[in-house]
């Protein structure tokens, strides 16, 4: 069995717009938004992958098709080299889960922890009615709450203790890969160091494999072995974190770290990277970035560049969608 | 130009909700039980002479054609012929729209002096003694009768001070407005709750919303700030929540015609009934539907002409 | 916070008193309802009539008590279907969309683009006056507010990321919908339909005035108003106090979804 | 020494909750000059952006100054009428909030709204006013400022609509600007962009700006001064530079600590345990006690009040350099 986890192979999902009845009358083709175009992506075992793109550039999209909230339009999705279609068997569907960014909204307001935990333990027969309760507790130990907290409703509890509870609940079905979706975003500082640290000491307690959706780089520089940079629905860098941190290829990829502040003394702003946040169109000519890129050349305006090794870079894995740089 | 394409495709739409409007009105009447031979008949009925009514009111060919040629009379403006007096339903409820033209301007006029200002009062300072006062009024108002508050009001302003005429609806302009203006009270009592509730809601949004920090922050007086901020959001609040509440409204006229005998279309509709006279009772209740539609899609223009977040393309 | 716990009990304590006179009605007046004494017409309220007697010399107190009989189950019935049908239908349509979501919302526009009481009054007249057709009318008319509240409340919910997880642990669309989506959206039905018995007693009470309600000579608050409105220059509360009652009843059901919009939100 | 711009005073704020009345602020002193950038960081909670509304008197019905004076250059504003007091201040200071989309009015166009304070406050005519709508919209880094005073705020993206609720704050040409957390909803590249143009304004215009955020990275790259807020309180002040390099409080040090920090991952963030304190219940002692790793019995009696260590200002009874202790492994 391959140590691939996880692997999508020219993923993409695109979204319809609603058409009136006129326009579906006269035949036009309905106005469609790409969001994740053409993704490949594999995630080896006891990995953790960091994705970073600003809003729009399909990050969140790419992962709810991985998961399988939405079903993918075109290109193969497979778990350990067994593809996996629209429509998922249980034991699919327990192999991938997912930590939501909301803690208020991911936990359901009406039911104790104890009765969410063992409505889906009981559900995979993952336990029995008899041991439902210790696998429970053992669960909410993990990820560090007190046993008490089986029977309190999700209004008792901080922004962080929530997210905990929803990291026990994705843990119960004993994933074989963890999707986190901005899984820290809307928590303090300071809180939000707790959850890293929680899900750092997971992924050395049980191997856990991770795939880590974040807008924040600081926070993904922080969880992840790999690092893949995302730009409207397209993967434009993947690396080594510290090889693709220490020397960026891509153009974009130069832009987003240097558009970060920094937190080191005495370190004032860069040059302000200049353009708007560009919005999706149903088709691209040539490279996607070509618009805002500082060093675009006439070859970008055709051709559309695929993500291919970087020349020169001692590490195979360093790959970039930028012709200057194939 | 875009307005007008905007208020075309608004148009376009109304028609699939008329067509079911004219579907669930002649089902409607086609499900009364008995034959209105028998009614009209009475006991000079005989198996000859109601065959022939069957046939002249059209009553017995296959329900798909009678539903054709309902339609096809409304497309001519034709509501049909009432049973009794031979004359065009149409005509009827013509002759009877003045008079509830009247009522439902006034209703809705007052309705608004009562409700905007108390809502405005209510949401200015959240929680305190005012806002409590006049969120009194729709946990008491939602229980009253439209009904009863008409005869409390011929009651106390009709009889006891003989202030305003308790029935009938006058000649002359003025007579119109001063006979209708307590049967517009009810309505307006009678609605007010429902549109107090709702509209003070959405002054508690305008007046929490950032936009008013900011205009405040300008170093505005409070009146600049009401009068070229707040005022527009709160204008287009208030005709959304009217517009939600017409049905509500049109409906209570029917009511308050009865108790202040007013020669309106609802009163028509009440007399139909007694009388059993089906198209009358079928015309009217379509009017009354359309009327509804109608008014719903003016408050959707308006709003789409005052909110610029109303996407005309 | 006492005050908002205080209006809630008051309005339980004020509807069960009602009630519980209502029910214990025969105890409580030994005048019969639809008894008739002409000697004492349109006697002012006295030691033996507290509210005195009706142009038929009927004891005034002990028809608005039975009257609450009618009014309440009435209002109670004509609101039971509607939320059943309206809640499943709500809940089927804001999840599964597509075409049965279309042709709800068709019937639903068709609906409301009535008006409630001209509706009620055709579906009456159609049905044939009694309590029975006005149950009738009154459902077929009122399912459509749980409808659309249930409706806009899942189309909310299906997309809350509590739901997401449901889904992504493979549970069955049915228990989805029992245990995550239902819990979380019934509460604002509850509480509309504490409003909505309100709004069936005043059709009940529109209806009986305009002759369409109970049939006379059944003591029923809406048809007291009626018959009422002819003596309300000296008997000025015999049409009154019916729709004191109504009001009263009115408050203490807006206290209780006042009340019950804080606990089920909290 | 002229006296500074903005001085505020001994600052409380109380807010009635249905869980009680929240004392939000528990004293705060704090002095603006012209072209200074100050930061005030802290974690939800602490009270940082009730302080800026606190002072321009934007606060909300439920919430009430009930101590504290306010100066500007030198006048107080105590005893003032409401209308005076208003003036003054928006004169002086224009704010710029989190989320443009719900501070631009929806229903007028930008051009209206930029021009509302020249046109409707300083009096000018209306063309005037639209003309420097132009003006402060191109200043701003608006492209085709022309063509878009038509538009509504709905139409513009992310970016364009803070620089709109910027000019708007700068239409006054006041002295200051209050900035509360207007980059956070913002792109990282966007965000760049709009830190790069305050930082301009402040160049070249002499603008000062009161920086209220919970990214410290932000804090770092544009503010000279940084004033460290935990539960309704200042508990260290001082410059960047200084504060960064070495904190002297409890928590600036574990904020500074559990904050990744893109440069350096470490190998585990600091986390600080248990929670921010309830300020609808009396706070006894010091409010970061619970949480303190340095905290003591003194630290449970009595509350410390801001005192010079080093070149900052702590609010701390065992206030130390934890970093260059640590460094020196003694901490």
């Amino acid at each position: 069995m391959s140590d691939i986890v996880l692997s999508a192979h020219e993923l993409s999902k695109h979204f319809v717009g609603r058409q009136s009845l006129l326009a579906k009358v006269r035949g036009q083709d309905p106005f469609t938004v790409p969001a994740v175009d053409g993704v490949d992506l594999d995630i080896k075992a006891g990995e953790t992958i960091g994705l970073v793109g600003e809003s729009g550039c399909g990050k969140s999209t790419l992962g709810r098709t991985l998961v399988g909230l939405y079903p993918q339009t075109s290109g193969e999705l497979s778990i350990f080299d067994r593809q996996i279609g629209k429509e998922r068997s249980l034991e699919e569907r327990r192999a991938v889960q997912m930590i939501f960014q909301d803690p208020f909204a991911s936990l359901n307001p009406r039911m104790t922890v104890g009765n969410m935990l063992k409505e889906i333990l009981l559900f995979h027969k993952l336990a029995t009615k008899e041991d439902v309760e210790d696998k429970s507790k053992e669960l909410l130990t993990l990820v560090g709450l007190p046993t008490s907290a089986l029977k309190s409703h999700p209004r008792q509890f901080s922004g962080g203790q929530r997210q905990r509870i929803g990291i026990a609940r994705a843990l119960a079905l004993q994933p074989k890969i963890l999707i986190a979706d901005e899984a820290v975003s809307a928590l303090d500082v300071s809180v939000q160091a707790s959850i890293v640290n929680l899900l750092l000491d997971l992924k050395r307690d049980l191997g856990l494999t991770m795939l880590f959706i974040s807008h924040n780089i600081a926070v993904v520089r922080q969880i992840s072995d790999r690092i893949a940079v995302m730009y409207l629905g397209r993967i434009v860098e993947t690396g080594p974190t510290e090889e693709v941190f220490a020397n960026p290829q891509h153009p974009y990829t130069k832009l987003l770290l240097n558009s970060v502040p920094k937190m080191t003394p005495g370190s004032k702003l860069g040059e302000a990277p200049s353009g708007e946040l560009p919005k999706m169109q149903a088709k691209f000519v040539g490279c996607r970035f070509r618009g805002r890129c500082p060093v675009a050349v006439d070859a970008c305006a055709t051709t559309d560049p695929k993500l291919l090794p970087v020349k020169g870079s001692n590490n195979p894995d360093h790959m970039t969608a930028c012709l200057l740089v194939q | 130009m875009n307005f007008l394409s905007y208020a075309g495709k608004r148009l376009l739409q109304v028609i699939p909700a008329l067509f079911g409007i004219s579907v669930a009105v002649f089902t409607l009447v086609h499900l009364i039980p008995g034959d209105p031979a028998d009614v009209l008949l009475g006991q000079t009925a005989t198996p000859a002479r109601t065959k022939i009514l069957h046939h002249t009111l059209g009553i017995d060919r296959p329900i798909l054609v009678q539903y054709f040629s309902f339609l096809n009379h409304l497309f001519h403006g034709s509501l049909g012929t009432s049973f009794y007096d031979r004359l065009s339903v149409t005509s009827l409820i013509a002759g009877r729209l003045q008079a509830s033209a009247f009522l439902l301007v006034g209703g809705i006029l007052l309705s608004i002096l009562i409700s905007l200002p108390l809502a405005v009062l209510a949401a200015s300072k959240e929680g305190a003694v005012r806002d409590q006062a006049v969120r009194v009024i729709p946990i008491i108002g939602l229980g009253m009768p439209q009904v009863w508050i008409g005869i409390e009001l011929i009651l106390l302003l009709g009889l006891k001070v003989k202030l305003f005429p308790v029935s009938g609806f006058g000649e002359t302009f003025l007579e119109h407005v001063r006979s209708v203006f307590l049967p517009s009270l009810s309505i307006a009592i009678g609605l007010s709750p429902i549109l107090i509730r709702s509209l003070r809601a959405s002054m508690l949004d305008i007046l929490d919303a950032d936009f008013v920090l900011t205009a405040r922050s300008k170093g505005l007086s409070r009146a600049r700030v009401t009068i070229s901020h707040v005022l527009r959001n709160a204008i287009i609040a208030s005709v959304t929540v009217l517009g939600v509440n017409i049905a509500y409204l049109i409906g209570s006229t029917v009511i308050v015609e009865r108790v202040f005998a007013i020669p309106g279309t609802g009163s028509l509709m009440i007399d139909a009934i007694g009388r059993r006279d089906y198209p009358i009772v079928q015309g009217v209740t379509l009017f009354f539907a359309v009327a509804v539609v109608v008014v719903n899609l003016i408050t959707d223009l308006i709003h789409a002409a005052l909110d610029p977040r109303v996407s005309l393309g | 916070m006492k005050a908002k716990n205080f209006s809630f009990y008051f309005g339980i304590g004020l509807l069960s008193f009602i009630v519980l006179v209502a029910a214990f009605a025969p105890w409580l007046t030994h005048y019969d309802p639809i008894g008739q004494d002409l000697l004492h017409t349109l006697a002012s309220p006295n030691s033996h009539h507290w509210l005195g007697t009706d142009n038929l010399g009927r004891d005034v107190l002990t028809r608005i008590i039975y009257g609450a009989r009618i009014d309440l189950s009435i209002g109670v019935l004509a609101v039971l279907f509607p939320f059943i049908l309206g809640t499943t239908l709500g809940l089927i349509s804001g999840w599964r969309g597509g075409w049965f979501d279309a042709i709800l919302m068709r019937i639903v526009d068709t609906t409301i683009a009535f008006p409630f009481y001209v509706l009620a009054i055709a579906l009456v007249f159609v049905v044939g006056a009694g309590p029975k057709s006005i149950i009738i009318a009154i459902s077929l008319v009122g399912w459509v507010a749980y409808c659309r509240i249930i409706r806009a409340a899942v189309l909310v919910a299906k997309e809350l990321d509590y739901v997401h997880a449901a889904k992504l642990s493979g549970l069955p669309t049915g228990r989805i919908l029992r245990r995550h989506i239902l819990p979380n959206v019934i509460s604002q039905a509850i509480v509309f339909s504490m409003s909505d018995i309100v709004l069936s007693i005043l059709a009940i009470v529109s209806l009986g005035y305009l002759g369409l309600g109970v049939p006379i000579p059944t003591a029923e608050w809406g048809s007291m108003i009626q018959e009422g409105q002819a003596y309300i220059l000296q008997q000025w509360w015999i049409p009154t106090i019916p729709g004191i009652m109504v009001v009263i009843v009115g408050f203490s059901l807006s206290l209780i979804g006042d009340g019950l919009v804080k606990r089920l939100n909290k | 020494m002229t006296s500074p711009l903005l001085s505020v005073r001994d600052l409380h704020v109380e807010i009635e909750t249905n869980r009680g009345l929240l004392k939000a602020i528990r004293g705060i002193s704090m002095d603006v000059n012209a072209g200074e950038s100050i930061g005030i960081v802290g974690e939800s909670g602490s009270g940082k952006s009730i302080t800026l509304k606190a002072i321009l008197g934007l606060l909300p019905p439920n919430a009430r100054v009930t101590k504290g004076e306010i100066f500007v250059e030198g006048r107080s504003l105590n005893g003032m009428s409401d209308k005076e007091r208003r003036a003054i201040l928006a004169e002086k200071i224009g704010i710029v909030f989190q989320d443009a989309i719900a501070a631009l009015n929806p229903v007028l166009t930008v051009g209206t709204q930029i021009s509302e304070i020249p046109h409707r406050r300083l009096g000018w005519s209306k063309a005037k006013s639209h003309e420097r709508a132009i003006e402060l919209m191109t200043l701003v880094g608006i492209p085709e400022a022309e063509k878009r005073l038509k538009v509504y705020p709905h139409q513009l993206s992310g970016g364009l609509r803070q620089r709109v609720a910027i000019a708007i704050a700068l239409s006054g040409n006041p002295k200051i600007i209050f900035c509360d957390e207007p980059t956070t909803a913002l792109d990282v590249t966007i965000q760049a962009q709009v830190l790069r143009l305050l930082e301009d304004l402040r160049a070249k215009e002499n603008t000062g700006i009161v920086f209220v955020t919970h990214d410290l990275a932000v804090v770092n790259e544009i503010c000279e001064k940084v004033n460290v807020m935990y539960a309704g309180r200042f508990v260290e002040r001082g410059t960047v530079e200084q504060t960064f390099q070495d904190p002297t409080h409890p928590y600036a040090y574990s904020l500074l600590k559990s904050a990744p920090d893109m440069e350096h991952p470490v190998e585990r963030l600091f986390s600080i345990q248990g929670e921010a304190p309830d300020l609808t219940k009396p706070t006894i002692g010091c409010p970061f006690a619970p949480r303190c790793f340095a905290a003591s019995e003194e630290c449970l009696a009595t509350e410390p009040e801001l005192r010079h260590v080093h070149e900052s200002e702590t609010a701390c009874h065992h206030a130390t350099n934890f970093l260059s202790q640590l460094n020196a492994g003694q901490a």
